[in-house]
């Protein structure tokens, strides 16, 4: 996808690992930031519709963050399942 | 040192080489290190093979943040973390953890708090390739949760 | 296996020839090691060599003892106990005891307790060889007391 | 020293390490076991009009034993003091 600087400095990138990103069916996404505050929105507005039954854990800027954490144009953040590396 | 490798790697050479190259001999009195290895059953299933997953960019920031809480927690001469992401088979080292101090109790308790830091935490994830008892077929699943290592 | 040994050894060459030989590929997910090595520094004197006294018959049975006690505590597929005796130099490696096992909680505690119980109640001792700040003589003394594991 | 079974079955075998070894000038000794029930009397006997101030440890036939612990003709009884090995 090729965007002009404008239109990424108004849209956020959304990762999705794992389980999840099959679920979804989706490694990464650009969605625009219109009435999203928290990264609890962005997932609202992804998995709408979806039937995601299993944990999901978010990140923004490659940290872990909370649903009320908020986020911005230009972020990038991430949602996948627990962790099982090591 | 934080090396994230797609290729099977030999934790005792890896061991080996850094700790002649990080040129601390007669400094360090501890060494203590783990790795953890791919075995070929989970859950009561055969494990042929494995894929793993992680996030690249975060993986990294993560692992050198857990570095760094243990370094300000305890007093380390160096560290080495390296992990295996990629495809898999069975015995192949997963990840090495190692630590090295002037006395061992702080090499001893960073490279456990760095390893479950890292089980915990760390974006990778494990999809396996099992066959069941008494069916042929081979089947993919998602590793959904790590052993508890309290 | 526990080996005692008058010349020096290399901890990783004595780990990786040990997991091959021990045949448990696929049944091991974990292997937690500890290598206390010889500094050139204690107590604010330089050491230059060190000669360690054991109890011969007395330090293996007493280190099969502690090993057999791991084994009743943790879930344990093989154990590697090395430890030097004679005369090192700084650098040199004294101590290796290595714990391989399915799970993590297994191979981090028993390493441990094997190690704190060596360094609390195996019969060794160690004298060394210092050249103190601001003289030159060199004197030979008995080291003291171990420093703590907890 | 060259003993004769007889002799050897009214003794006991008394070894020395590290910094005792040297403070007492002997490795190790034969001693009889007249007299001497316990390893708390053994250690008596051979420390006797020495000056030993530091802490020592004992042990009876290569396993750990307190002062009290019973001693008998054949046994190996050893004196070190506090281990620093690892």
């Amino acid at each position: 996808m090729t965007q002009t600087k404008a239109e990424k400095a108004m849209t956020i990138k959304v990762l999705y690992f794992a389980s999840l990103r099959e679920l979804l069916g989706c490694n990464e996404e650009l969605i625009s930031e219109d009435g999203l505050n928290t990264i609890g929105d962005v997932w609202q507005r992804v998995s709408d519709g979806k039937n995601v039954t299993q944990q999901v854990l978010y990140s923004i800027n490659q940290e872990y963050a909370q649903a009320e954490s908020l986020v911005k144009a230009g972020d990038e953040v991430a949602f996948f399942p627990p962790v099982t590396g090591g | 040192m934080i090396k994230i490798i797609e290729q099977p790697f030999d934790p005792w050479h890896e061991l080996s080489s850094f700790q002649l190259a990080m040129r601390r001999d007669g400094e360090f009195g501890a060494c203590a290190n783990f790795t953890g290895t791919m075995r070929d059953m989970n859950e009561g299933d055969t494990v042929n093979a494995m894929v793993l997953e992680h996030y690249p960019g975060m993986t990294e920031k993560h692992l050198g943040k857990i570095v760094q809480e243990a370094k300000e927690k305890w007093d380390l001469l160096e560290t080495l973390v390296i992990h295996r992401v990629g495809e898999l088979l069975p015995n192949d080292p997963i990840v090495l953890v190692a630590v090295w101090s002037a006395h061992r109790k702080d090499a001893f308790e960073a490279s456990r708090f760095i390893m479950e830091d890292l089980k915990s935490k760390a974006p990778f994830w494990k999809k396996e390739s099992v066959s069941g008892s008494g069916q042929q077929a081979e089947k993919n699943r998602w590793v959904e949760k790590n052993t508890s290592g309290y």
